[in-house]
């Protein structure tokens, strides 16, 4: 199946969700979605034929002041969806960023949301068991993946 | 005297320093022998690849990457350079597919041998974690011959190779296999047939098809229990398409289904560089693109001795603005890069989830409801590299 | 008086192992006994595993990789020391019997190497005292022998680290 | 002068060579099983290297091969530190070591290594080694106790299972060799083998069941479980450190010795192929025995190269479950052997 005919999948599966899909010029599938929904964008996800989740990652925003949450999809088992990755997007306040865990819908995001929550600070409510687990346990400062943490470079004033 | 019984089950810390934990503690609650509960505690060797790759040029993170997987290092070397490729609009040169079709299976062995190694040790056998870590050296000889480095090659660049194809690699690496298809009817008479090993591994730590589905576990792991997803054929990427191979599967999902599993892709491995040896096109190693940029003095150089000079290009690498994601079958397994660049010389975020952080998931799943002397059999199955998982 | 008396002994034992020929003997003892204990802090580990194995065989210099910190003598840093694993190191560094001695493997274990701007290593040498340094990204197993060489010679010629 | 010296030095070897303090001491005892320990783990680890294309251990003295390795491991954990630590049960801590050695070495003087130089005479000699053999793991059990440490004590338990399942095949095996030979006396069994009729050929059943029994008390692969490197670290010895660790790792060598003595007697003719009836002299028939004991050794520490480990239960299930059943056919065979009157001899 191409990929556009799993964008068009996508479109019918997820109907009435206030969702975008959008595809890029390299062949990538994004679906951006607001976080009040994101569960049952899941769900529906989930439903199509898309098993397991291969990436949570979180994107530090400052300039919109938002921290925007990947989750790239696929399926080892629906033969349609194997050939294709799928992003599901989301954005949260970087003041405030919570999101609701995908852990019940997807078993393999568990480590991936805690290590998002480890290291780019978004809250997973409903996650089982969130906590530090990349960073040592007394680790202090902002998570280090957002962009206020600046590490020093090699320079002539170095 | 009064007795007060506090907890009924024996908390037992595996680790860091434990013969049997690698760089990771491992939590493990015992009731009596059978393990009721499991948490691995990892991070011990989180070095923050992904946050210093934003502070560093495109070209300069190649080395950066290869670094947490260290013996599974040209297939990570490939996974992004394959999504830098992918933001630039570079396809490289048919040669150069084909050289990092070979180099990257080269690797893949040796990586399932340190993996055997590991797993051996793990239940006592020392001599076959003396014998794959022998037979290892012929691949990273091989490997040295082409790159020039023992393990760390950084052998793939942006549109192409390195190194172009060493005079008289190929007998080289057709005796090297010989001798590896000897040296795997040894491992079967030594250990993979020794009553020993069946006891242990045959029906221990077995993940079902659709738990392993669940916890998106990758690799080796995956195909063990009977999915038979490999990159390499979902979703092909360099000349894969055009090389014949089997994708080896097997139903059990128990920790000896894992190791065979590895061996058999060992085997097919060697087919493939074969295949690889004896199609290999010749050409130019490196796109054009990027040799437009070369002196004719280095040129020259490249033409004589089959080695790139680094155009200056690469030193200011701007890939347009964008984003991609790229998977590629690393040696472990599904390895995911995801890039997002924003025009600048750095990447903006660069998100790299290997195949061990994935195949994280199965601990706690699987060691549950075994006995204590399971957990290195089963640890050493997963064939689980912290420093890869922690990056 | 038992506690004098082990103050005693312990006092004769330092005295007489400081004396000619013994002190020798006991040197050399340690030479070829350099055992590392099982503590492997980074990815420079599957380098230190192709040490022990046939094409290099540490175990010709007497090296022989063991279990549990209390029975060895030699730590190897191999390679990065993240802060979460330091803490583990420095309590393996001092679980272990003297005389002990410390190698940093990798260009991570002298400053950093690669990973020298990361927020969350240490570099050994604040934490440890260290006998010899490896340069490389990762070693080569040769490199690790030469190291454990140099110790060797440190220790016949009394000038080791430790106290 | 020159008298008197000669006379101290005549007193001090009559002294030596009175059994009561040579067999302890010399031979079979202490001095002579520190030797073959350090031979013995010295070829174990030579015979490992060169299975696993290796050199082993070679440049301590190139050479001879690097014989004196374990010259220079034994000095460096004699002077190194001994640690105990602020949590342990410090009276068993410290004295099961040494505890631990002394009960592995005590069965020699049950033991009449040449035929006529004993420590003493009884006819029950076969009955005692047996028993005191059996008290060395006690203390494995005890040490594990002491070290207050999670490992230690999995690792005591795990020798305390196994206790049970490994004496009980030795005890049946050994009683088998008894009713065969219609004597306690292991100087009376030798002799019996006399026409070379060996106990191993006479009844492989209790040999086998013995020699695996052996590998199992003393933690040879595949039953290095109560110190499974992977699993427990070292197991009840975790904690120990210098000296008294070098004491725990030699305990199991010198009871390995002890036991393949003990076997090379009952099932390998003892020091039968010497000239019959044997000269005065004891040296040669010693000389014998500690051969074939050594032989026997040797197989157990190759087993190394060869074999992964069982789990606990695994080797509990041998254990009870094959072992025993191989012992007790011993015994039946035994008493089979008996009634038909094999040999003539009985």
């Amino acid at each position: 199946m191409s990929s556009s005919g799993v964008a068009e999948d996508l479109k019918r599966g997820l109907e009435g969700l206030l969702v975008q899909v959008r595809e890029d010029a390299r062949g990538g599938i994004t679906v951006e979605v607001l976080p009040d929904r994101l569960v049952e964008a899941a769900e529906r996800l989930r439903n199509l034929g898309f098993d397991h989740v291969k990436s949570v990652t979180g994107i530090d925003l400052p300039s919109e002041k938002r921290v925007a949450v990947v989750y790239h999809l696929s399926s080892y088992t629906n033969p349609a969806y194997v050939k294709v990755i799928v992003a599901l997007r989301t954005a949260v306040e970087r003041s405030n960023p919570q999101l609701p865990s995908l852990s019940k819908v997807w078993l393999s995001s568990h480590y991936l949301e805690r290590e998002t929550f480890d290291l780019v600070g978004v809250v997973f409510q409903g996650h089982p068991d969130l906590g530090r687990i990349l960073l040592p346990d007394d680790y202090e400062g902002p998570p280090p993946l957002r962009k206020d943490v600046v590490l020093k470079t090699e320079g002539i004033d170095a | 005297m009064t007795l007060e019984v506090v907890e009924k089950h024996l908390e037992l810390l595996i680790g860091p320093q434990h013969p049997g934990s690698g760089h990771m503690r491992l939590v493990a609650k015992l009731d009596g022998d059978i393990i009721v509960g499991f948490d691995p505690d990892v991070g011990f060797v989180h070095r923050a690849v992904e946050k210093i790759a934003e502070t560093k040029g495109y070209v300069q993170i190649i080395p950066l990457v290869e670094r947490p997987p260290l013996v599974d290092c040209v297939n990570v070397n490939l996974g992004y350079v394959l999504a830098l490729e992918k933001l630039l609009g570079v396809e490289p040169p048919p040669q150069a597919s084909y050289l990092r079709v070979l180099a990257a299976e080269l690797n893949r062995v040796a990586s399932h041998l340190y993996g055997i190694a590991i797993h051996a040790i793990m239940i006592g056998s020392s001599t076959m974690f003396m014998w794959p870590l022998a037979d290892r050296e012929v691949l990273l000889e091989l490997l040295q011959d082409l790159s020039g480095a023992r393990v760390t090659y950084s052998y793939v660049i942006p549109g192409g190779v390195r190194r172009g194809l060493p005079e008289g690699f190929k007998e080289k690496a057709l005796k090297a296999f010989r001798y590896l298809r000897r040296r795997l009817r040894d491992y079967d008479d030594l250990f993979l047939s020794n009553p020993v090993t069946v006891n242990r591994l045959r029906g221990v730590g077995v993940i079902e098809m659709r738990d392993a589905v669940n916890l998106g576990i990758v690799g080796p792991n995956l195909r063990a229990s009977g999915v038979p997803y490999d990159v390499r054929r979902a979703e092909p990427y360099c000349v894969y398409s055009d090389l014949d191979f089997e994708v080896m599967t097997r139903r059990e999902g128990d920790a000896y289904s894992r190791l065979l599993v590895r061996i058999g892709e060992i085997e097919q491995s060697m087919k493939i560089v074969e295949q690889c040896l004896d199609k290999n096109p010749s050409g130019p190693i490196l796109h054009e693109s990027f040799l437009r940029g070369l002196s004719p003095k280095a040129r020259a150089y490249m033409e004589q001795t089959g080695r790139v000079r680094f155009p200056a290009l690469f030193s200011a690498l701007k890939p347009p603005q964008g984003e991609v994601s790229v998977r590629v079958e690393a040696g472990r397994g599904e390895l995911f890069f995801y890039v997002v660049s924003d025009g600048s010389p750095t990447p903006y975020r660069l998100r790299m989830v290997t195949p061990s952080f994935r195949n994280l998931a199965a601990f706690r799943h699987v060691m549950v409801g075994n006995r204590l002397a399971d957990i290195p059999a089963i640890y050493g199955s997963l064939d689980y590299f912290p420093p890869e998982a922690d990056r | 008086m038992t506690g004098r008396a082990e103050t005693f002994l312990s006092n004769a034992a330092r005295w007489v192992s400081a004396k000619q020929p013994i002190k020798s003997i006991i040197d050399w003892g340690i030479t070829f006994s350099l055992w590392p204990v099982h503590f492997t802090t980074a990815c420079c580990g599957a380098e230190f595993a192709a040490t022990s194995a046939p094409r290099y065989d540490a175990e010709r210099f007497g090296v022989l990789p063991f279990v549990s910190s209390r029975q060895t003598n030699l730590l190897v840093i191999e390679g990065t020391l993240t802060k979460k694993m330091a803490k583990a190191a420095k309590i393996v560094y001092e679980q272990m019997p003297e005389p002990r001695f410390v190698v940093a493997m990798g260009a991570c274990a002298i400053d950093g190497g690669v990973f020298w701007n990361s927020y969350n290593i240490v570099r050994p040498h604040e934490i440890l005292p260290i006998d010899a340094f490896i340069p490389g990204c990762p070693p080569r197993p040769e490199a690790l022998i030469q190291a454990v060489m140099m110790l060797q010679a440190k220790i016949r010629k009394g000038i080791a680290a430790f106290e | 002068m020159m008298d008197s010296i000669e006379g101290f030095v005549n007193v001090i070897l009559g002294l030596l060579f009175t059994p009561q303090i040579f067999v302890p001491l010399v031979y079979p005892g202490l001095l002579t099983a520190a030797v073959m320990a350090i031979v013995i783990i010295w070829l174990e680890r030579k015979v490992a290297a060169k299975v696993q294309l290796r050199y082993g251990p070679l440049y301590v003295t190139k050479r001879m091969g690097g014989v004196t390795q374990l010259v220079a491991d034994l000095i460096k954990f004699f002077f190194a530190e001994v640690i105990v630590p602020r949590d342990v049960d410090k009276l068993p801590f410290k004295l099961g070591p040494a505890l631990l050695l002394t009960f592995s070495l005590l069965p020699v003087v049950a033991l009449p290594v040449s035929g006529q130089f004993e420590a003493f005479r009884s006819d029950a000699t076969l009955f005692l080694a047996v028993a005191l053999l059996s008290v060395g793991p006690i203390y494995v059990i005890i040490v594990g106790w002491a070290s207050n440490n999670k490992f230690a004590l999995i690792g005591g338990l795990r020798e305390g299972y196994l206790l049970v399942c490994y004496e009980l095949p030795v005890f049946i095996s050994a009683l088998a060799m008894a009713v065969l030979y219609g004597s306690l006396d292991l100087v009376e069994l030798v002799r019996m083998q006399g026409p070379g009729l060996w106990g191993a050929l006479l009844n492989p059943f209790a040999a086998v069941s013995f020699l695996v029994a052996t590998f199992m008390s003393t933690s040879r692969f595949p039953f290095e479980i109560a110190e499974a490197e992977s699993e427990i670290v070292m197991g009840p010895y975790t904690e120990y450190s210098g000296i008294c660790y070098g004491l725990c790792m030699a305990y199991s060598y010198i009871k390995l010795y002890v036991k393949s003595i003990l076997f090379a007697l009952v099932f390998l003719g003892g020091w039968l192929p010497t000239v019959w009836p044997f000269t005065l002299d004891p040296t040669l028939p010693g000389l014998i025995v500690a051969f074939k004991a050594a032989a026997v050794m040797l197989v157990g520490v190759f087993l190394r190269a060869v074999y992964p480990r069982y789990r606990i239960d695994q080797a509990l299930q041998i254990g009870w479950r094959p072992l025993f059943a191989l012992s007790t056919a011993s015994l039946v065979w035994s008493l089979f052997m008996v009634g038909v009157k094999v040999g003539g001899w009985v």
